[in-house]
């Protein structure tokens, strides 16, 4: 299992195929379901330029820890990989990673999507937007 | 005679994205009697009723406004978290 | 959108990376799913060393094609992609791959998990295990 | 007098996995009288009642076994699928 904060772009296809080469024992697993967040150009009817991704230095790395080991335990997973960028992100970045392996789909399917709405519900992120005439902190999440 | 409270204690604040903002504050210690509550440190620090949407953790665990507060303890304010 | 059967092994999340270079406006997405089946080396109590994977050229196609585009629509994706390996596999290999992409998340997540239940229950293809001493035809597939 | 049924229609039918291989049929092409369903052509392929799981398909869609079929159909007989 790995979950990171990053504080740079990452190239989210080729992360989960060199975990799952490294990490996964081949023919273990039947199911791997993946999870990617991106940022958006356009959001609640205006253009954005760029966004801030702020974090709680501590406390963010522990849930998204508690978190994912909370979904491997509950759903018998293989294995999984979280990763979530934080600092100045630029419009088709990744901003999430949620990737989950098991030896059967139900397992792997729900886990992924378990692992998502927990994280958008309790991790300690934010997000404040550039947009063309100034900025703006988003004040909620889209509902999962 | 003894004051009722003869000895403080000390509390690590700190205050994230429109909070940190709008109240002008990362991080600040604060000192206070020993029966404190979150809602007490709240109060000392921002000199006003906590918004509705106000979060708060102590020691990197979300946590009721009621919940008391210990000596050293790291106490966070911040509105809905936005990840993912 | 895409839909292939693929007589030779492929690179499931090279496959996902190319596809959203090529076909995905930039910023424009704000969630992708995606979900892998991969072919285990033991199943039902028992090691199996290799698969015959059999399908029904002309109605497969038409399956596949059909249940991708309603979930498009259905859940108004921006795009998805499926591929479906038949022939010869060996353990680790890649069987399916569903991508889905849309703006918000409960789209990408729920599309991808009909597509794969859709054909899963529908879609004309058969599974030959090779064991360690003779061969099995599969009889059913795993609950979604 | 006329017989019954002076025309006879041509079915294309396909077996697939392990009941191809149970009645040793890939593809076969089948002349029956025009009033003919799904089940018929089952019966002239294999001479036996259809197995419980059995599945059919007319011209690439599922159908049931009293679907008419028409001159030139493709009729496929297979076991539950299991595919992905």
């Amino acid at each position: 299992m790995r979950v990171e904060i990053r504080p740079q772009p990452f190239a989210p296809w080729q992360e989960v195929g060199d975990y799952q080469e490294r990490h996964l024992a081949r023919g273990a697993f039947g199911a791997s379901a993946v999870f990617v967040g991106s940022m958006r150009d356009f959001n609640r009817g205006e253009p954005v330029r760029n966004m801030a991704l702020e974090h709680y230095a501590g406390m963010t790395e522990r849930q998204l820890t508690q978190l994912t080991e909370e979904a491997v335990q509950r759903h018998d997973l293989l294995d999984a990989l979280l990763l979530h960028r934080i600092g100045n992100l630029r419009p088709n970045d990744p901003i999430v990673l949620v990737a989950t392996w098991s030896a059967h789909r139900a397992e792997a399917f729900t886990a992924c999507r378990e692992i998502m709405e927990a994280l958008k519900t309790r991790a300690t992120f934010w997000k404040k937007e550039t947009l063309t005439d100034g900025e703006r902190w988003v004040d909620g999440n889209t509902p999962g | 005679m003894q004051p009722a409270y003869p000895f403080t204690m000390t509390v690590h604040v700190k205050c994230f994205a429109s909070l940190r903002q709008q109240l002008g504050v990362d991080a600040i210690d604060i000192e206070h009697r020993f029966d404190m509550t979150v809602a007490d440190v709240w109060q000392a620090l921002s000199r006003q009723p906590p918004p509705g949407n106000l979060l708060c953790a102590r020691n990197f665990e979300y946590v009721d406004f009621n919940q008391s507060v210990a000596d050293g303890d790291e106490i966070a304010f911040f509105p809905p978290v936005t990840g993912g």
